[in-house]
């Protein structure tokens, strides 16, 4: 078997008596796509951002591709290849869109130092930005401020960005949240060509598990910061343990309604 | 709320047509007047507009760290200070000639960009704007301090006198050099500000975490936005050196970096131009108030208006006069549009 | 031996003063996120006022009563007008509070004259104790025990009384406090007037251990409030106690052993400290 | 019945970002309502509106016949407003003791009934009561911060999410708690949890995209599965 993209070997993170993470170990194969299930509050971004590195974890290893990177900086997993959009919005709000995901796609060319070079002269990078901003359908807002975008257009400029960085594996969360539920199938129709276009790793994070079946290669249920369940969609949705987690218990049921 | 629209233009480029060639008729009328103001001005106000020539481009200095980049530095005047005081010091050990202010262009810049080095090594240690603001508040203080305790080559708080080269001895001359400095150094500050690093830095500016997660290593980022601020704002002293042929401690102090924080407030910070027009409004504002010196004596003390007029712009116009220009200049055209529509 | 014990005494009076400063500057930080650079104003404002109001009257204990109330009333004023309309706006705060460090500096050379005005100890408080060959100024000796007092009397307040418990909550959470219906920004006055006023008492003391009042007074003290405050951490009360302490000894050590140091030791001693620990020794998360 | 608490059309920003487009909900006397979406739909943002925490731009937002809007939260809280944040808003620097005094803005008798009668409600308060806010468990901050919001004689008590991150055993005590907190108060609850939104509400409100987009009984909602996991998240 070959060594997995991204693995987590007891993985644990607490904040004071509270244990965000505890004692997690996933493992992610290349050009799997793995979606990240459970309710608020069950410790799926502060993974991710262990896995990314904005968190240290208290305990544990986050490996890539076989390698410890535990102790490397964002930055440094950036240009190993990891690619992560945020939950809540993070653009350049003051920015147009164009510009947001050029400067992803510089990032990516590597130019950004050459001081007297005129931006715009990158013919180049500036076609790829039109090109993404086709493939996220956002071509028309090109020239529009970042902040000036709804909810769900900035979902989809979040994603561009990510795109621009070409990485091997993309960590997106929820890249549906805060969009009308009705441009939420167009999202996930992008993220599916995205899979079968551009051969990438992805891992999602969704709160909405239904959503995400026909996409999604392997499941895993996260609950109170441990792995519940693991599996195929079909397997996972099964469980009559996952049912319970997400609906709150079945003691609860019966002592309360 | 509504994001400024400075920014909104700035980041949009002159890629807007129109918006160049009215840019460019403006530009070519001002230099045209510029060019000719000599013909018809007395000698003050020659040397008033040189002054402004020069400490516009310190003010452009400071809007690369502050406009652009989102850095606030309290230290800036050590460079702009260096800058003068090291070319005062070679033309008074040396003979003031040309070479010798070529000599004090490359130690300046050398000093500036050894300076800026470690001024960023310190100051960006994580922490944020506010002890980033701190810290070089206190490095630039011990720098003053410096330069007063080391008596022997500054003199101290009395100021250092000195002589400057022949061919800049010349008021009407020396205007036409600072105006030359002026332009180059507009070019060479735009053009970094569109660089790809440029964009980087308002990347930072507007969301560093986010240019982390993009790759971008935002510290030498900062780092080289310093170096540039500091190259430019030591560049703009030495060239003060040839305007005042005198150097004191006062162009250490933080009052010195508040001249050049509040000409970009004025203008309009993250446009580059709007330190231009901050320090030609300071710069006549001031001269005028020194003027009413023998209406009251208050009048002195001019300190006192420059800040009131610091804390006001702060509080009810952070766009500055450019962005207030542009924001008009917005609302105008979308009216129009409106019309169209 | 007897050196140490003068250097102590020098370190720890230094200390005092600084502590004086730092402390609300600290707490001001720490509780509504806003570094004031108007701090080292009211240092410089408790210095002429006292120094006018001894030259008037000859009660020591009347000018550093008047210095503390000018010293609250100004920062009543400030934060009430100036601070309050840019809350949140962390660079607006630093531009404004710059703003009103020029005005009200250049407000005291018109008031009193751009030269320094000479000060004396009171005569109670000046002299020296002679133990051997150990010489010990009683003024120091006298800030020594300010500082003491100041110290415990804060924790005090931070500990015990309700005020200091809406303060401890609002370093935390300014707004979870205002939900549960009080008033946070009645506070924010009150610690931003407090600190002022315990600023404005740090120059009427500094002032006569130093023999004069001048207008640059403020800005260098200020500097080296900076440094404590970047040192102890900010935001944290007992980090800015041990950074006054630590700054007034080494720099009473320096100036001892190797002047011509004097003027950059507490820098060298800042850069060393965030190359180690880059939030401080008692390092708190601060605000945005 | 004339409602105790009424929002309409509430539009909200946050930063340059409109966040809520549209909010209309009415809590009427005796009543639990449940604000039910997906993330980012609004919820968290429609009670810090009604707390005065984030200024709503406009709409109707009213405290029986008080206006509520452009109010500071103080002002908002002291009118009988009792928030229990996400993420419990527990002073981590102060006891449990304070904590609880820090909430109570008069020393009456009253108030100390009060207390007593949370500290027995929630045993687990009471046991650490002297203790350091900064040691508790997730679940007894969550139940700290619920005690705190029952301190003060309020008309509604606004509870964001409280069963987030609890462990099924500790959701169910939260549970219990709130049916007995719902004897004497309005809620508005805002929940994921699908068991506990139906034991504890009366009525629900869907947003959805930072608008009122359905409301209904909760009788209706437990019944209709097709709702359920079109905004609820629930594995079907």
């Amino acid at each position: 078997m070959s060594t997995p993209l991204i693995q987590t070997r007891q993985l644990t993170i607490s904040f004071g008596a509270h244990k965000a993470v505890n004692n997690v170990s996933i493992e992610i194969e290349k050009d799997i796509f793995t979606t990240i299930i459970g309710p608020n509050g069950a410790g799926k971004t502060t993974l991710f951002n262990l896995i990314s590195g904005l968190l240290r974890p208290t305990g544990g290893q986050v490996l890539f591709k076989g390698t410890d990177i535990t102790h490397l900086s964002p930055l440094q997993r950036v240009a190993l290849g990891m690619g992560r959009s945020f939950q809540l919005t993070n653009v350049f709000p003051a920015l147009t869109v164009q510009e947001n995901v050029r400067l992803a796609l510089q990032a990516q060319a590597r130019i950004g130092y050459r001081i007297f070079a005129d931006h715009r002269k990158f013919r180049q990078l500036n076609e790829k930005t039109g090109l993404l901003l086709e493939q996220v359908l956002l071509q028309e807002k090109k020239n529009f401020l970042a902040a000036s975008l709804t909810h769900g257009e900035q979902r989809k400029l979040e994603l561009a960005m990510v795109l621009a960085l070409d990485p091997e594996v993309l960590l997106l969360d929820e890249p549906t949240a805060g969009m009308a539920l009705e441009e939420v199938p167009a999202m996930f129709e992008l993220l599916d060509r995205t899979k079968k276009v551009t051969d990438k790793t992805i891992v999602l994070i969704e709160h909405k598990m239904d959503l995400v079946t026909g996409l999604s290669d392997q499941v895993i249920v996260l609950v109170n910061g441990s792995v519940l369940a693991q599996g195929s969609p079909p397997e996972v949705a099964a469980n009559p343990a996952v049912l319970a987690a997400y609906l709150g218990g079945g003691v609860l049921s019966e002592a309360c309604a | 709320m509504k994001t400024p629209a400075v920014i909104k233009l700035v980041t949009a480029g002159a890629k807007d047509r129109k918006q160049f060639v009215a840019g460019s008729a403006v530009a070519l009328i001002a230099a045209a007047f510029l060019l000719m103001l000599p013909g018809f001005a007395g000698h003050a106000t020659i040397s008033l507009f040189s002054r402004i020539f020069i400490l516009a481009v310190f003010g452009m200095s400071y809007d690369i760290l502050r406009g652009f980049t989102g850095v606030i530095n309290l230290g800036h005047a050590v460079f702009f200070g260096s800058g003068t005081y090291l070319a005062g010091i070679l033309f008074l050990r040396l003979d003031p000639t040309p070479g010798t202010l070529l000599l004090a262009v490359i130690v300046t810049v050398v000093y500036c960009s050894a300076a800026a080095f470690i001024m960023g090594k310190i100051a960006f240690r994580g922490g944020g704007v506010i002890a980033c603001a701190m810290i070089t508040l206190a490095l630039g203080e011990i720098v003053r301090h410096l330069a007063e305790t080391w008596r022997d080559v500054t003199m101290g708080a009395d100021g250092l006198t000195f002589p400057i080269p022949y061919m800049f001895r010349d008021r009407l001359l020396f205007y036409y050099y600072a105006l030359l400095f002026l332009i180059l150094m507009v070019i060479v500050l735009r053009r970094f500000v569109l660089s790809p690093t440029g964009r980087v830095l308002l990347a930072i500016r507007e969301n560093e975490q986010r240019a982390i997660f993009l790759g971008y290593n935002t510290t030498t980022y900062k780092m080289i936005s310093l170096q540039v601020g500091g190259i430019s704002a030591g560049l703009s002293g030495v060239m003060f050196a040839l305007l005042t042929r005198f150097a004191n401690t006062e162009l250490l102090t933080i009052q010195q970096t508040l001249n050049a924080l509040l000409v970009t407030i004025v203008g309009g910070t993250g446009t580059l131009y709007g330190a231009i027009v901050g320090t030609a409004f300071v710069q006549l504002i001031q001269h005028y108030l020194l003027t009413l010196r023998d209406v009251h004596p208050v009048f002195t003390r001019w300190l006192l208006f420059f800040g009131s007029i610091y804390i006001l712009v702060v509080l009810y116009m952070p766009a500055g006069i450019v962005g207030a220009y542009r924001q008009l200049a917005d609302l105008l055209s979308s009216r129009n549009k409106k019309k169209i529509a | 031996m007897d050196v140490f014990v003068m250097l102590l005494v020098n370190g720890l009076a230094e200390g005092a003063l600084i502590f004086l400063m730092a402390a609300g500057l600290s707490v001001i930080l720490g509780l509504m996120g806003i570094v004031n650079f108007s701090h080292g104003t009211m240092f410089l404002w408790g210095g002429y006022v006292s120094v006018w109001m001894y030259t008037k009257t000859g009660s020591f204990s009347l000018s550093l009563l008047l210095a503390m109330v000018v010293g609250f009333l100004m920062g009543l004023i400030f934060e009430r007008f100036f601070i309050r309309p840019v809350y949140g706006k962390v660079t607006a705060q630093i531009l404004i509070t710059l703003g009103l460090m020029i005005v009200f500096t250049e407000l005291v050379r018109v008031l009193w004259g751009p030269t320094p005005l000479a000060a004396v100890r009171p005569p109670h408080l000046a002299g020296t104790w002679v133990m051997g060959s150990i010489i010990i100024s009683k003024y120091r000796v006298f800030l020594i025990v300010i500082g003491i007092v100041v110290a415990l009397g804060i924790h005090a307040l931070i500990t015990r009384t309700r005020i200091g418990m809406i303060i401890r909550a609002g370093v935390q959470s300014p707004e979870m406090v205002q939900a549960l219906g009080i008033d946070i920004r009645r506070y924010f006055s009150l610690v931003f007037a407090g600190g002022a006023a315990l600023a404005a008492v740090g120059g009427a003391l500094y002032v006569p251990l130093v023999g004069s009042v001048w207008s640059g007074m403020g800005i260098s003290n200020q500097v080296l409030a900076f440094i404590v405050v970047v040192i102890g951490g900010m935001g944290s009360f007992i980090g800015s106690a041990v950074g006054s302490i630590f700054l007034g000894l080494t720099g009473a050590l320096v100036a001892w052993y190797f002047p011509p140091a004097a003027g950059v030791v507490s820098v060298l001693l800042m850069a060393l400290v965030l190359a180690f620990r880059p939030t401080g020794l008692f390092g708190l998360a601060v605000k945005s | 019945m004339k409602p105790v608490l009424k929002l309409e059309n509430i539009s909200s920003f946050i930063g340059p970002f409109h966040i809520l487009q549209g909010v209309s909900l009415e809590v009427r006397p005796g009543e639990a309502v449940v604000v039910l979406g997906r993330n980012g739909a609004g919820k968290t943002t429609t009670l810090r509106s009604i707390m005065g925490l984030v200024k709503p731009a406009a709409g109707v937002l009213e405290l029986e016949d008080q206006s509520l809007f452009g109010l500071p939260s103080h002002k908002i809280a002291r009118l009988g407003l009792g928030y229990v944040p996400e993420d419990y808003g527990i002073f981590n620097l102060l006891s449990v003791e304070e904590n609880l005094r820090l909430a109570a803005w008069r020393q009456d008798n009253a108030t100390k009934e009060r207390q007593e009668y949370i500290l027995q409600l929630f045993p687990d308060l009471k046991a650490a009561y002297r203790r350091l806010a900064s040691t508790l468990s997730g679940g007894q901050r969550q139940m700290l911060s619920i005690g705190r919001a029952l301190l003060n004689e309020n008309k509604v008590i606004l509870i964001d999410e409280p069963s987030k991150g609890l462990a099924p055993i500790v959701v169910e005590k939260v549970c219990k708690a709130l049916l007995e907190v719902k004897k004497n108060t309005n809620i508005i609850l805002v929940e994921q949890n699908f068991n506990l939104a139906c034991a504890v509400g009366d009525r629900f409100y869907i947003l959805n995209d930072g608008r009122t987009v359905l409301d209904g009984g909760i009788a209706s909602l437990a019944k209709d599965r097709e709702l359920q996991k079109r905004y609820l998240g629930v594995v079907a």
